[in-house]
C-alpha cells in the first residue's frame, strides 16, 4: 500500500501519536486509568499499522520475529526480577516498599518496572501474534 | 432486564459452538460467549449513582473498580485462546484442507 | 518360619539367576528337600515355634502382614513340603521326558506357588492370607498355562477370571466387611465375631465360601478341571494338594477361627453342610462322565475337597478330626494317583480311561500304584482313606445328624464307580491295542511315586500316635 | 522457609523467558530438570513444614486479604503438589528421547515452556487462596495444554486440540461466571472470606446457578462422566509423552478443584447434601464407571482403552468423595495418588516402546514380554496395580472405597465397584495375555531405552509397590486432611 499518498502521510503522522499516547497509558497506570496491557496493545496496533502500510519486509528490518520472542522474554523477566527483589530483601514477592530508601517511593518504582515489563510484553506478544498470521507458513 | 439481554448473549454463544461446524464461525461463537460473561462482571461492578472509580474530592460512591480489572485479565485469556484457536485453525486448514469440522475426514 | 520363607524368597532369586542352566531341577529338588527340613525341624521343636506371632509390616492400621503357626497349619505344612519334594523329583524326570521347554521359568514359578502356599500356612491372619492367595492364583497361573498353546491360555484365562474373580467379587468385601463389624482380622480361638447379627453372618458365609473358589464349592469349581491342561506335577502337587488345599485350609481356618464354632453351632453351619453335599454329590456325578483320566480326577477332587469343609461344619470333633486326616489322606491319595496317570501319558501317551484296558500288563508298578490310590479315595479298608470316613461317621453319629450317613453312602458308592473301571479295565479287559510293546517302567519316575504309596500304607499301620497328636493339640483345646 | 510457595511457581516462571532466549535443546531439556528437581525438593520441604506446623498462608506483595491476593499452602495442596511435580519430572526425564521423533527440532524449546507453563497453571490452581486467580491459573494451564497436546502430526491430532480447546474454553467460562454469580454475592474472592461470608449471604436461585455452572466446569475439567468425551480423544491423538503427563494430572487438577470450592469453600452451604447434588453425581458416576468399564472391554486401541479405564477410575473418586463421609474423602485421595502413579507407568511404557505409533492396537503388543522383559514386568505390575491386586497400591485403594461404600448409605452399590473391577481383569488381561503369549509376526527393531526412562518406569512401579505396602505416606496424610475437613464443621 506504499503508492496510497494519503494513507502513507496520515499513517506517518498518526503513528507517533499513538505510541505517545501508549507511552502516555503505561506511564500513567500507576495512578489513573491505564496500564501495561493496555499500552502494550496500543503501542502494538501503531507498530502493527506500520506494517501494513510499508509491509512486511519493512516492519522485520525494525523488529525481527526472533527480536519480538526476545524482548517478550525480557518482559516477562524483568516483571520477575522485580517480584524476586521483594524476596532477595527479606520480604515477599512483589513487595516493592524495600526497593528504594521510603517505602512510598518504593512502591513507585516497583508498580512502574512491573508494568514497563507487562507492556513490553504485550506488545510483543500482538505483533508476534500479527506476524504470525501473515507467515502462515512459519508455525506459531 | 440488563441480566436477561447478557443471559440472552451467553445462549447464543453457547448455541453457536455447539451448532456450528465451521471453526471459525465456532470461534466466533466462543467470543461472543465469554463477552457476554465480560459483560456480566462488568454489570455487577455498577452502583447505583457511582462514576468511574477515580478519586476525586467531590465524589464519594464510585463503581466497583474490581471487576473491571479482572475482567481485564480474563480478556486477555480470551485473547489468548482466541489466537490459539485461530492457530490452530490455520494448521488445521493447511492439513486437511477444509475449516468445515463434519468435512474433516479421519478416516 | 521367617528363616524358612526368607530362604524359598532367597531361592527364587537363585533360580532366576540359573533359569537357563540343566541343573536348575535338581536345584529345585535341593530347595524342596531343604523346605522339607525346614517342616521337620518345626515339627520336632514345635514347643519353640508355635504360637510365636511374628509381625513384618504393618500395612494399615492395625492391619499387619504377620505370620503365627497353629498345630493345623502344622499338619498342612508337614504334608505340604513333603510331598513337594517327592513331587520335585517327579517333576526333573517329567519335563525332560517330555520335552517342554523353559524348564527354569517353570521352577520358578513353582517355588514362588509352593513359597506362597507357605506363607498362606504361615499367615497369622487374613489379611496376609489373602495376599498370598492372590500370589499364588497369579503365580500358578504361568504353570496352567506352560505349553502356551491356544487351549491353555484359554483355559489359563478362565482359571484367572474364576479365581481372581471370585476372590475381588466375594472375597475382598468380605474381608472388609469382617475387618469393619469386628475391628481386627486375626485368627483367634473361637472366633472373632460377637454379634448376634445372624443374616449378616450368613451373608459372610456365603460370600467367603465363593469367594475362596480355591476350595472348588459349587457352583465355583469350573476352574479346576480346566486347570488340568497343566503339566501333570502341576495338576498333581498344586491342584491336588497346595492350591486347592490351601483354598480348603483357609475355609477350615475361616470356620474355626473367624466365626468360631461357637457362633456357627448357632447359625450358618447348615450352609457350609448343604454346599458341601451338593458339591459331593453333584461332582461325583459329572466325574463319572468325564473320559479323560485327569479331568475325572479333579472331579474326584472336588468332592474329596467338600468332605473336608463337610466335616468341619458338622461341627463335632470327631468330625473335625476326620477333617483334618483327610487333608492329609487325601493329598497322599490323590497325588499318587495324579502322578501315576502322568507317569501313564508319558510312558504309553494313553490319557482316557476307554483306552487303559489290559494297562497293567505293561505298567505292573503304576497300576498297582493307581489301584492302592483309588482305594484311598473310595475309602476301603485297609488304606487310610477309610480312617478318615470312619471318624466322619463317628462325628456324623456324634452330632446326629443321621441323615448325613445316606449322603455319605451314597458319594462312596459314587466314588467306587468312577474309580473302579480304572482298576478294572487295566487288569482284566485284554489289551486292544498291540499288547506286544513291553514298556520299561522309568524308575526315576516311579519312585518318587512308589515312596508316598508306601508311606500311605505304613501311615495305616501307624495311625494310633497320629490321631493321639491331633485329639490331644487340636480337638481337646 | 515461608518464601517456599512463591517459589514453586516463580522459579519455573523465571525459566520459562531464559528458556524463551536460550533455545538450544540440551540446554533447554538439563535446565528444565533442574528447576524441576529443584521444585521437588522445595514441595517436599513445604509438605514436611506444613504437616509439622499447620498450613502456611503467603501474601503476595505484602497486601493483607481480603485486599491481596494470597497463596495457602495447606495439607491438601501439598498433596495434590508432591505427586504432580514428581509425575511431572518423571515424565520430563524421559520426554527427550520421545518428542524428538514427533516435535520439529526448532520447537522443542516451546514445547518444554508450554509444559512449564502448564505445570505451573498446576501448581498455582493448587496453591492460590483467591478463586479467581484459580480460574486464571486454570486457563494457563488449560492453554499451554492446548498447545502441547496439538504438538503431535497425528492424523487426529489438531481436531482433537481444537475440540477440548471448546469444550475446555466452556468450562473456564462457565467457572468464570460461577466465581462471578458468588462475587456478585459474597463482594470478596478470597477463599477464606468467601467460606465464611457464603454463609451468611442470602440464599438465593442465583447460588444454586452458579452451583450448576461449577459443577459443570468442574466436571469437564475431571472428566466427570457424561463430560468425558475430550479426555478419549486427546489422549487417543496427543503426543504420547502429553498423554503420560495428562494421565497423572489434568483430570486429578478437576478433582482438587471440586474438593476445594465444594468441600471446603462452600462448605457452610452444604451444597452437595442440600440440593441433592451428591446424590446425583453418585448415580451418575456409578453408571460412567459401569459403561465406561464396558468400553475399556471393548477397546482394541490400548491408549483408548486406557483412557476409558481412566474415565472409570476416575469415577470411582468421584463416587468416594460422593458418599459424603470422611472416609470416602480419604478414599478419594489415596485413589487419586495411586491411580496417578499406575496409569502414568502404563502410557510411559506404551509411550516408550511404540514412539511413531499412534494407533497402537492391542495385537501389537504381542510377544513384547520377550523383546523387553524388564519394561513389561513392570507392566505387568502396574496392571496388577490398576486392577487393585494385593501389594500394589491400587490394592489399598480399592480397600479405602469399599470400606467407605460399605459405611455409607449407598453400600449395595459396592456390588458395582466390585463387578468394575473385576472387568478390569478382563481388559488388563487381555494385554498381559497379548504380551507374553502371542506371538509377533512383525520383527520391528527393539527400540532403544534409555537408561533414563528406565530409571523412570522402574521409579513408578516401585512407588506402586512400596504405596501398596507403606501406606502412612498416602493413608496417613490422606486420613488428616478429610478429618480436617470433616472435623472443623463437626458432621
Amino acid at each position: 500500500m506504499k503508492h496510497h499518498t494519503v494513507l502513507r502521510i496520515v499513517t506517518k503522522l498518526i503513528i507517533p501519536l499513538i505510541l505517545l499516547f501508549g507511552l502516555y497509558i503505561q506511564f500513567h497506570g500507576d495512578y489513573s486509568a491505564g496500564g501495561g496491557f493496555q499500552a502494550g496493545v496500543i503501542i502494538a496496533s501503531g507498530f502493527i499499522l506500520y506494517n501494513i502500510i510499508f509491509g512486511l519486509e519493512v516492519g522485520f528490518s525494525i523488529l525481527s520475529i526472533n527480536m519480538t520472542k526476545n524482548l517478550m522474554a525480557i518482559g516477562v523477566l524483568l516483571y520477575i526480577a522485580v517480584g524476586f527483589m521483594g524476596i532477595i530483601q527479606g520480604l515477599n514477592f512483589l513487595e516493592y516498599n524495600s526497593l528504594l530508601s521510603s517505602s512510598k517511593e518504593g512502591q513507585l518504582l516497583g508498580i512502574f518496572l512491573v508494568e514497563l515489563g507487562v507492556g513490553l510484553t504485550v506488545s510483543n506478544v500482538m505483533i508476534l501474534i500479527f506476524y504470525s498470521f501473515n507467515n502462515m507458513g512459519e508455525k506459531l | 432486564m440488563l441480566y436477561v439481554l447478557n443471559m440472552t448473549l451467553f445462549l447464543i454463544g453457547l448455541f453457536i459452538i455447539v451448532r456450528e461446524s465451521n471453526l471459525i464461525k465456532k470461534v466466533i461463537g466462543l467470543n461472543i460467549f465469554q463477552s457476554s460473561v465480560f459483560i456480566f462482571y462488568i454489570l455487577i461492578s455498577k452502583v447505583e449513582g457511582g462514576v468511574p472509580p477515580i478519586i476525586s474530592a467531590d465524589q464519594s460512591i464510585y463503581s466497583n473498580p474490581l471487576p473491571h480489572v479482572l475482567i481485564l485479565t480474563a480478556i486477555v485469556v480470551s485473547i489468548a485462546t482466541t489466537s490459539l484457536a485461530l492457530a490452530l485453525i490455520i494448521r488445521i486448514k493447511d492439513k486437511y484442507g477444509t475449516i468445515e469440522e463434519d468435512d474433516i475426514d479421519l478416516g | 518360619m521367617i528363616p524358612h520363607l526368607s530362604f524359598l524368597l532367597f531361592s527364587i532369586f537363585l533360580l532366576y539367576l540359573i533359569r537357563n542352566k540343566s541343573f536348575s531341577g535338581l536345584i529345585h529338588i535341593l530347595i524342596s528337600f531343604i523346605s522339607f527340613l525346614f517342616s521337620i525341624h518345626i515339627l520336632i521343636n514345635k514347643n519353640i515355634f508355635l504360637y510365636k506371632e511374628v509381625n513384618v509390616i504393618e500395612v494399615l492400621e492395625n492391619i499387619v502382614i504377620s505370620f503365627n503357626l497353629d498345630y493345623l497349619g502344622l499338619v498342612f505344612l508337614v504334608v505340604s513340603n513333603g510331598l513337594w519334594f517327592m513331587t520335585s523329583i517327579y517333576t526333573n524326570r517329567y519335563l525332560k521326558l517330555n520335552d517342554y521347554p523353559r524348564h527354569g521359568k517353570f521352577f520358578i514359578f513353582f517355588l514362588i506357588s509352593m513359597m506362597s502356599t507357605n506363607a498362606i500356612i504361615y499367615s497369622a491372619n487374613l489379611f496376609t492370607t489373602f495376599i498370598f492367595y492372590e500370589i499364588l492364583t497369579i503365580a500358578t497361573y504361568p504353570l496352567v498355562t506352560f505349553k502356551s498353546d491356544e487351549k491353555s491360555i484359554l483355559s489359563g484365562k478362565k482359571y484367572l477370571y474364576y479365581l481372581l474373580g471370585t476372590s475381588i467379587i466375594f472375597l475382598l468385601p468380605a474381608i472388609i466387611i469382617t475387618y469393619n463389624v469386628t475391628g481386627t482380622l486375626t485368627y483367634t480361638e473361637n472366633g472373632i465375631f460377637s454379634t448376634h447379627d445372624y443374616n449378616l453372618i450368613n451373608l459372610l458365609i456365603i460370600l467367603f465360601l465363593f469367594g475362596v473358589a480355591k476350595s472348588a464349592v459349587m457352583p465355583f469349581h469350573k476352574w479346576l478341571p480346566t486347570a488340568m491342561v497343566a503339566p501333570t506335577p502341576v495338576s498333581a502337587l498344586l491342584h491336588a494338594v497346595a492350591v486347592v488345599k490351601s483354598g480348603v485350609y483357609i475355609l477350615v481356618k475361616i470356620m474355626i477361627y473367624i466365626f468360631g464354632l461357637n457362633v456357627l453351632k448357632k447359625t450358618g453351619a447348615d450352609l457350609f453342610i448343604l454346599f458341601a453335599s451338593l458339591t459331593i454329590i453333584l461332582s461325583s456325578i459329572i466325574a463319572l462322565k468325564q473320559d479323560s483320566i485327569k479331568l475325572r480326577l479333579a472331579y474326584s477332587t472336588i468332592g474329596q475337597l467338600s468332605y473336608i469343609i463337610l466335616g468341619v461344619a458338622i461341627l463335632a470333633p470327631y468330625s473335625i478330626l476326620a477333617s483334618i486326616l483327610h487333608i492329609i489322606f487325601h493329598a497322599l491319595g490323590k497325588i499318587t494317583l495324579f502322578l501315576v496317570s502322568g507317569s501313564i501319558a508319558t510312558q504309553t501317551g494313553i490319557k482316557n480311561v476307554t483306552k487303559m484296558d489290559g494297562l497293567s500288563s505293561r505298567l505292573p508298578y503304576t497300576c498297582l500304584l493307581m489301584s492302592l490310590g483309588a482305594f484311598i479315595m473310595v475309602g476301603l479298608p485297609p488304606t487310610i482313606g477309610f480312617i478318615s470316613k470312619w471318624y466322619l461317621v463317628i462325628g456324623i453319629i456324634e452330632s446326629n445328624q443321621l441323615y448325613l450317613l445316606i449322603l455319605i453312602i451314597a458319594s462312596t458308592i459314587l466314588n467306587a464307580s468312577y474309580y473302579f473301571p480304572l482298576i478294572y479295565r487295566s487288569y482284566f479287559m485284554p489289551n486292544s491295542i498291540n499288547s506286544e510293546i513291553k514298556n520299561e517302567e522309568d524308575v526315576q519316575l516311579i519312585a518318587p511315586v512308589i515312596i508316598i504309596g508306601l508311606i500311605s500304607i505304613i501311615l495305616f499301620f501307624n495311625l494310633d500316635s497320629i490321631i493321639m497328636f491331633l485329639e490331644e493339640n487340636i480337638i481337646l483345646k | 522457609m515461608n518464601q517456599i510457595p512463591i517459589l514453586i511457581i516463580t522459579l519455573p516462571l523465571l525459566l520459562t523467558p531464559i528458556l524463551l532466549l536460550i533455545r538450544k535443546i540440551n540446554i533447554v531439556y538439563a535446565l528444565t530438570l533442574i528447576v524441576s528437581f529443584i521444585n521437588i525438593s522445595l514441595i517436599l520441604a513445604l509438605g514436611a513444614e506444613v504437616y509439622n506446623n499447620g498450613s502456611i498462608i503467603y501474601e503476595l506483595g505484602g497486601w493483607p486479604a481480603p485486599i491481596g491476593i494470597r497463596l495457602n499452602a495447606d495439607l491438601l495442596s501439598c498433596y495434590f503438589l508432591t505427586f504432580i511435580n514428581v509425575i511431572s519430572f518423571l515424565c520430563l526425564v524421559s520426554s527427550k528421547d520421545i518428542i524428538k521423533h514427533q516435535i520439529h527440532e526448532d520447537n522443542i524449546y516451546l514445547f518444554y515452556i508450554a509444559w512449564l507453563l502448564c505445570n505451573i497453571g498446576f501448581s498455582g490452581i493448587v496453591l492460590t487462596d483467591d478463586i479467581f486467580n484459580l480460574f486464571v491459573f486454570l486457563e494457563i494451564s488449560s492453554l499451554s495444554s492446548y498447545f502441547l497436546i496439538s504438538q503431535a502430526n497425528y492424523k487426529g491430532t489438531l481436531l482433537a486440540a481444537m475440540q477440548y480447546l471448546f469444550i475446555g474454553s466452556i468450562g473456564a467460562v462457565f467457572i468464570l461466571l460461577a466465581i462471578g454469580i458468588l462475587y456478585a454475592h459474597t463482594g470478596t474472592l478470597n477463599m477464606h472470606d468467601l467460606a465464611m461470608k457464603i454463609g451468611q449471604a442470602k440464599f438465593s436461585e442465583s447460588i444454586v446457578f452458579a452451583l450448576g455452572l461449577l459443577l459443570a466446569g468442574v466436571g469437564i475439567k475431571s472428566a466427570l462422566f457424561p463430560l468425558h468425551g475430550w479426555l478419549i480423544k486427546t489422549y487417543a491423538y496427543a503426543p504420547s509423552i502429553v498423554t503420560t503427563y495428562f494421565a497423572g494430572t489434568s483430570t486429578k487438577i478437576g478433582v482438587y478443584i471440586l474438593l476445594r470450592v465444594f468441600l471446603d469453600i462452600l462448605n457452610s452451604i452444604n451444597p452437595l447434601e442440600y440440593y441433592g447434588l451428591a446424590q446425583f453425581i453418585l448415580f451418575i458416576s456409578l453408571l460412567g464407571v459401569f459403561l465406561s468399564t464396558l468400553y475399556a472391554v471393548k477397546q482394541k486401541e490400548v491408549k483408548k482403552m486406557l483412557a476409558y479405564s481412566s474415565v472409570a477410575q476416575l469415577g470411582y473418586i468421584i463416587i468416594a468423595i460422593m458418599l459424603l463421609i470422611p472416609d470416602g474423602l480419604t478414599a478419594s485421595l489415596i485413589h487419586v495418588v495411586n491411580h496417578s502413579i499406575i496409569k502414568t507407568g502404563l502410557f510411559l511404557i506404551i509411550a516408550v516402546i511404540f514412539i511413531n505409533n499412534q494407533n497402537v492396537i492391542i495385537e501389537d503388543l504381542s510377544g513384547l514380554g520377550k523383546k523387553y522383559p524388564i519394561l513389561m514386568s513392570c507392566f505387568f505390575i502396574l496392571g496388577l496395580g490398576l486392577i487393585g491386586l494385593p501389594i500394589t497400591s491400587g490394592f489399598i485403594s480399592k480397600w479405602y472405597i469399599i470400606t467407605a461404600m460399605l459405611k455409607s448409605e449407598y453400600w449395595y452399590f459396592t456390588f458395582i465397584v466390585l463387578l468394575t473391577s473385576f472387568m478390569t481383569l478382563s481388559y488388563v488381561w487381555v494385554l498381559i495375555e497379548k504380551i507374553y503369549f502371542a506371538t509377533n509376526d512383525n520383527d520391528d527393531a527393539i527400540n532403544n531405552i534409555s537408561i533414563y526412562q528406565m530409571f523412570c518406569i522402574i521409579t513408578l512401579t516401585v512407588m506402586t509397590i512400596y504405596l501398596g505396602l507403606e501406606t502412612s505416606l498416602t493413608s496417613g496424610i490422606a486420613e488428616n486432611i478429610s478429618n480436617d475437613f470433616y472435623g472443623v464443621t463437626g458432621k
